[in-house]
């Protein structure tokens, strides 16, 4: 499952570099994410709980940085496991800023996710919808960490 | 009244007359043993855990938390089974996960416990480290020169015919008749497409399932859903390096297969568990894990070009298809070959060419299904058909009339033509269809013919008078509902003028039934079929050997009586089985036993007309034929198709039992239905993403229509038993092509890709863009 | 350590029966696990194939999502315990006659199905049949032997 | 290991709710049985509510309309020859659920809780501008069907609430229906249309389901197509409204494109069924 999309912020290329590189901003703005562990320079552990409905699930979740080209892109991978609760999620991640014409920063994002498990037998199109959400919803945590709004 | 006390319901009974089949008792009293019914003393409940990658590499397991919990008793992963492979044609399968794991789904270890749940429970504390590998998820991707390797030992795999395998190339055919590159130059009109076709998942109404026990010497008996118990031991023994003779291979009641239990599925896997349990082990498999593991209908591209002249006659075809074959061959090296061989259809195609590609790809294996790679390349030849005829204002019959394979003409690269009675199909279909609807409206009339085989491999039959003169039926032929052993037991009544139900069909067993290849490829009526016509006159002359001294006559005097008696010729005195088969048990001769083997074994390819590479089944049998006859409607909201009426017609050489014909052209019908019209099996990148029935959808009652008309045409096939060919797959064949050209002509557009559905449609009738509505 | 059972009193097919069943179990499970009363099928656990379609007073359910824990009080019917029920011989003798029965997997699920439109409809149209058999998939028939006994099965009983 | 906890009243079931953390009420059981038993949830307690006499039963209310106890199956719901008029949408909607077995068990309130986006319920109650009537530990609060979904699986009901009852209003004049299309008979909704004709010929409700995490209604949209229904451009107008608020997904079921396409379809179709009823009557 492919998840796509953008977003604008007013805040210079160099700022919000910093803040993606930053696990615990990412991890703050992670919807469902509660904790975050450094384990070394390019990864870190976060444990993040997903709800869809009645259907709860808490992933621990290893983000390895696996190139990155400073202020401009990072190539990500995501992985991880339900507990004991048979799902596995993996997601190759990658984020690119580009200047805006108004000084701020544009940051473009693709995942390619897969899950299966348990929770890989769910449909396929309210997963999306639940990214795209999830997705719309770090935007806005992300945004307050920067300290801007819209 | 009780069922019990009902009329009875077997009385006589031969060739020709639809004898209810006996097994239908129990199953309407819910008393049928399947595969999951059976328990066995102290009996252990199994369960998988599916591989969560596409392609890893397994770099260890760590089973110490599975091995605590609950009620279990016996894990297995890859390290409990050693190196051997199994598969059909090429052996390029382990039991189980081993170094490697090659699709979502795939097994990679199995728990045995006290309940089925705590099997369950425990696979999720199995610990299985992965070292993920880039995966192959197209059988395009699969050829490009850099592509991730699935099998890296494949030259070293054992191949039972020359498959050319190379890198993900599992196999690959070539066959070619005439001179095809020359022939379009003489060609008044060309039609030209690419057509591709989805995954089909069987939807057998019983899941995979199997029970295994060791005995003290450690020799197994297993009990599994199956449509060969010998395939299963094969399997089985080869996988697991057992030798043949260690492995006792049974079936209970099997609720259906289509091909999906032809080859193994967890039958390995449960056996390697019992050994390791020490205890009979069940395992049963989830719908979920049916659809994700075991195997389903291959998805299809089909590039194909065919050119007539301007009276219609056809001149020149060209075909070539690309296959994803799943990660492990199984029978798709078949199902390639057969769908080139059939991919010229019932038609005189003087120049003709077809090749094929199969790939490996990190999705669950494709296999046998109803129609073998037959539907996929009629969707598009009976397009193509339809669409010559069209562009010359000939009539979808008459096209076809001017071009079908008459007698004594041969197939596409050379097998015989044992009796065709195609142009009888379409005659009983065009009288039936012709004219307008009831209340007057035109139809939207679509046509599709189609030829199939029955035959392939070896099977056996044994015939044993009892003392009292009634008979035991033993072939090894496994009947998966559709009726095979009432068949067969007809088949045997008939030679022997018995009663129907004086005949009783053994139930299919390694240790005491003769090799029977499987219930596969429409052949268990015509192959065993003519194995049990054999033996049972075997019976008949043994029997003729001991009236003879009985009556003090020439054997040449005697004649065979209805309900077992032999007798002279002009004369009432007569003996009966009873008396024969007691005075060989007890006096003279010995037990009366008749047993016959065969294989079919006329040459498929003749050199002489034709050019074959890569051939995977060089004998494969003769030919039914059948014609098909749709008129839809289409819902002008949605553009969701709806069958209106339906002819469908068959050439099954001899209906040995006329209902059991029926029900197969019906229930043929129906699953095609599904095929063409709404059943795909989807992926969102490696994950198969609707394996339930909640997801992927079947045709219920309501989906069908009423007027499904069948018309049995008996063309006696000489060699077949009392005239009989095979009818299992013919009526699913022609149902996308036959819809694909109704909508064609209700629409005026030509869909190239399957499932036709709504959405496809309704795209078809107003353009792709909605904006433009 | 076992999981934690639960004892059940039911009244299955006309008999009382007490059961020790896990918790939270569903009717098939009990059914088949703790009683082996097997003409219930685990065709999908999902509730959608319909072979595992029984009576509980008198209306057809999915034993699959039916728990166990709800049937005190309710009378079970299950097909292998109905052979006395005249309507149901008489539905089974046609699906014996009529090709109805293929691999036999759905047809108990069928049957009980076919029972209870019998018992609301007694002479029910070949629509009103394909609408109560809806939630029974066959992969087998093609349905039309299944709706021609159910109709013949009718027709027989109004005589 | 699930515990079956059968309480008799709907104060004792939000009691038992509150109690135990990871417990779920159980309705009829339909969907939720079959995603424990698919694993999807792991409840260690159900809260059946089929012993509460409260949530059962369809009664007329003061005002004319109609309280559906929430644990009336889909069956009963189907069978309610009082749905008439601009109610009679929601019996045909309870009539294709599923199938006739699933309909013997499944719940209205069961259904609405769960609030799939392409079942059949939520569009037909949009239609008929039903109240819920939710009981909780903060007490009994009434909501409108038109506030209740709040996104994809999410809804304004509270953790530990349950829904007790559906209430529809004072029926209007009118005649309704409701299509569904669907891959095969039973499956869920691909796209659906609920509407509701009145019987001046005037005025429409049109409610769309599985287009987006609720049915869609456009009540603003209603209101400017008064009195203009035999005004093909401001019908199509109407619709492309419904098309602009739609949000559908890509599934097995139908790919958004495809969704959206149906919405302004289904809305003229229907309309012309509705109206071609009443010129008939």
């Amino acid at each position: 499952m492919k998840i796509e999309g953008d977003f604008e912020v007013e805040a210079p290329r160099g700022e919000v570099w910093e803040k993606i590189r930053d696990p615990q901003v990412m991890g703050a703005s992670i919807p469902g994410c509660d904790t975050v562990e450094q384990v070394d320079e390019t990864s870190y552990r976060a444990q993040v709980a997903v709800k869809v409905g009645p259907i709860k699930a808490r992933f621990n979740l290893l983000v390895e940085v696996l190139e990155e080209q400073p202020e401009h892109t990072i190539l990500s991978r995501t992985s991880g496991e339900e507990g004991t609760r048979a799902s596995v999620v993996n997601s190759d991640n990658v984020v690119r800023l580009s200047d805006t014409d108004s000084g701020g920063t544009r940051v473009d994002y693709v995942a390619n996710v897969s899950v299966t498990g348990r929770l890989g037998k769910f449909g396929l199109g309210i997963f999306r919808k639940k990214a795209d959400q999830l997705a719309g919803q770090f935007v806005v945590n992300f945004r307050e960490k920067l300290g801007v709004t819209a | 009244m009780s069922l019990d006390q009902a009329d009875p319901i077997f009385v006589g009974g031969t060739v020709g007359k639809s004898v209810a089949k006996p097994d239908n008792l129990e199953k309407v009293q819910g008393r049928a043993e399947y595969i999951a019914d059976l328990y066995r003393p102290g009996m252990l409940h199994g369960a998988i855990l599916a591989s969560p990658h596409a392609h890893a590499r397994i770099n260890g397991y760590d089973l110490t938390d599975a091995l605590d919990a609950p009620g279990v008793v016996a894990i297995i992963t890859g390290d409990d089974v050693g190196d051997g492979r199994m598969g059909a044609f090429i052996k390029d399968e382990h039991a189980i996960a081993k170094g490697k794991v090659l699709y979502v789904g795939e097994p990679v270890a199995a728990v045995a416990a006290r309940t089925e749940e705590e099997a369950r429970q425990a696979c999720r504390l199995i610990r299985v480290e992965y070292e993920e590998l880039p995966a192959v998820l197209s059988p395009e991707a699969g050829l490009e020169p850099d592509a991730p390797i699935l099998h890296e030992k494949l030259s070293e795999y054992i191949k039972v015919f020359d498959a050319g395998s190379e890198g993900n190339l599992c196999s690959r055919t070539e066959l070619s008749e005439g001179d095809v590159d020359a022939a379009w130059a003489d060609c008044d009109v060309i039609v030209e497409d690419e057509f591709t076709t989805q995954p089909q998942a069987h939807v057998s109404m019983e899941p995979c399932g199997a029970l295994a026990e060791v005995d003290a010497t450690g020799r197994v008996t297993l009990w599994s859903a199956n449509q060969s118990v010998f395939r299963v031991q094969a399997n089985v023994c080869e996988s697991l390096g057992l030798p043949m003779s260690k492995l006792r291979s049974l079936t209970p009641r099997v609720g259906a297969g289509f091909g999906n239990k032809m080859e193994p599925h967890i039958q390995p896997i449960t056996v390697a568990l019992a050994m390791k349990a020490k205890r009979p082990v069940k395992l049963i498999l989830s719908r979920e894990e049916d659809f994700e593991m075991v195997r389903a209908r291959h998805p299809y591209r089909v590039r194909m070009k065919t050119g007539a002249k301007a009276d219609g006659t056809l001149v020149a075809r060209d075909c070539e298809v690309l296959v994803d074959c799943g990660a492990f061959a199984d029978d798709s090296p078949g199902v390639l070959g057969y769908s080139l061989l059939m991919c010229g259809g019932p038609y005189r195609i003087p120049n003709l060419r077809a090749s094929g590609r199969l790939v490996y790809t990190n999705k669950l294996r494709f296999g046998a299904f109803r129609g073998f790679g037959n539907p996929q390349v009629l969707f598009a030849g009976e397009q193509q058909i339809d669409q010559i005829g069209d562009k010359l204002g000939l009539d979808p019959f008459e096209i076809r009339r001017r071009n079908m394979l008459q007698e004594g003409d041969q197939w596409f690269v050379g097998p015989r033509i044992g009796s065709n009675g195609l142009a009888r199909c379409m005659d009983a279909v065009e009288e039936a269809a012709k004219g307008p609807r009831a209340d007057g409206s035109p139809r939207n009339f679509g046509l599709s013919v189609t030829a199939h085989i029955s035959g392939l491999l070896g099977t056996g039959a044994i015939v044993r008078m009892l003392e009292d003169g009634t008979i035991s039926l033993n072939t090894g032929a496994t009947d998966i509902g559709q009726g095979s052993d009432t068949v067969l037991a007809q088949i045997c009544a008939e030679e022997l003028k018995l009663p129907f139900d004086q005949v009783v069909v053994a139930s299919p067993d390694t240790d005491g039934s003769p090799y029977n290849w499987g219930t596969t490829a429409s052949r268990v009526t015509y192959t065993t079929g003519r194995a049990v016509k054999a033996a049972a006159g075997k019976v008949v002359e043994q029997a003729m050997d001991h009236a003879a001294e009985m009556l003090d006559c020439d054997v040449e005097d005697l004649e065979l009586r209805e309900g077992g008696r032999i007798g002279q010729r002009g004369s009432n005195t007569d003996v009966t089985f009873a008396e024969i088969s007691g005075r060989a048990h007890w006096a003279v001769g010995g037990p009366l036993v008749g047993s016959e083997t065969l294989v079919f074994d006329e040459p498929t390819h003749d050199p002489k007309r034709a050019i074959a590479l890569g051939l995977p089944f060089p004998r494969i049998g003769v030919f039914s034929f059948a014609a098909l006859g749709v008129d839809i409607d289409i819902d002008d909201t949605s553009g969701q198709v709806t069958v209106h009426e339906a002819w469908s017609a068959a050439d099954v050489g001899r209906a040995i039992n006329p209902r059991l014909v029926d029900v197969q052209l019906h229930g043929g019908f129906v699953q095609g239905l599904g095929y063409a019209l709404y059943e795909e099996m989807v992926w969102d990148g490696a994950r198969l993403a609707n394996p339930s029935l909640m997801d992927y959808k079947v045709p219920t009652a309501r989906d069908v229509p009423d007027a499904i008309h069948t018309f049995i045409i008996e063309d006696p096939d000489p060699t077949g038993p009392f005239g009989a060919k095979g009818a299992g797959e013919i009526g699913l064949n022609t149902v996308p092509g036959a819809i694909a050209n109704a909508v064609a002509k209700a629409t005026s557009a030509r869909h190239t890709d399957l499932p036709l559905t709504g959405e496809r449609v309704l795209d078809g009738m107003l353009g792709p863009d909605p904006s433009q509505d | 350590m076992m999981a934690k059972k639960v004892l059940h009193s039911l009244t299955l097919n006309g008999e009382q029966v007490d059961v020790a069943t896990p918790s939270g179990a569903t009717l098939l499970e009990t059914l088949r696990e703790d009683l082996r009363v097997l003409s219930s099928k685990r065709g999908c656990n999902q509730g959608v194939c319909g072979a595992c379609t029984l009576l509980v007073d008198g209306k057809p359910v999915r034993a699959c999502l039916t728990l166990t824990a709800r049937c005190e009080g309710h009378e079970i019917q299950t097909v292998d315990g109905m052979g006395e029920d005249h309507v149901m011989a008489t539905l089974q003798r046609h699906m014996v006659e009529s090709g109805g029965v293929q691999c036999g997997f759905c047809t108990g699920g069928v049957l009980i199905s076919a029972r209870e439109l019998l018992a609301e409809d007694p002479m029910p149209s070949r629509e009103a049949v394909k609408t109560a058999l809806s939630g029974n998939v066959c992969r087998c028939t093609g349905y039309r032997t299944i709706v021609d006994a159910v109709v013949g099965a009718a027709e027989e009983l109004a005589q | 290991m699930t515990e079956v906890l059968s309480p008799e009243t709907v104060e004792d079931a939000v009691a038992l709710l509150a109690e135990h953390e990871e417990a779920m009420p159980l309705s009829g059981g339909a969907t939720l049985i079959a995603m424990r038993n698919a694993s999807l949830v792991e409840p260690t307690h159900l809260v059946s509510l089929d012993r509460i006499a409260a949530l059962r039963g369809i009664t007329r209310t003061e005002e004319g309309g109609f309280r559906i106890g929430a644990m009336t199956r889909h069956c009963e719901t189907a069978a309610c020859a009082d749905l008439t008029g601009s109610f009679y949408v929601l019996r045909r909607a309870a009539g294709m659920i599923a199938n006739r077995v699933v309909r013997n068990m499944g719940t209205m309130g069961g259904s609405v809780a769960n609030a799939d986006p392409a079942a059949d319920y939520l569009p037909a109650l949009a239609c008929c501008d039903a109240v819920l009537d939710i009981a909780g530990p903060e007490g009994r609060r009434q909501l409108s069907i038109l506030d209740y979904v709040e996104d994809w699986y999410e809804t304004a009901l509270e953790e530990g609430e349950i829904i007790t009852a559906i209430t529809l209003p004072a029926p209007v004049e009118a005649s309704s229906t409701y299509r569904k299309i669907a891959r095969v008979s039973g499956d869920y909704a691909t796209a659906s249309c609920a509407m509701s004709l009145d019987a001046d010929g005037q005025g429409l409700r049109v409610a769309i389901g599985a287009c987006g995490p609720g049915p869609l209604r456009d009540r603003d949209g209603e209101a400017a197509l008064r009195g203009k229904l035999d005004d093909p451009a401001a019908v199509a107008e109407f619709a492309g409204r419904l098309v602009a608020l739609a949000d559908p997904v890509d599934d097995v079921r139908g790919s958004a494109e495809y969704r959206l396409r149906l919405i302004p379809r289904l809305v003229t179709s229907v309309l012309s069924e509705l109206t071609q009823q009443k010129e008939m009557a």
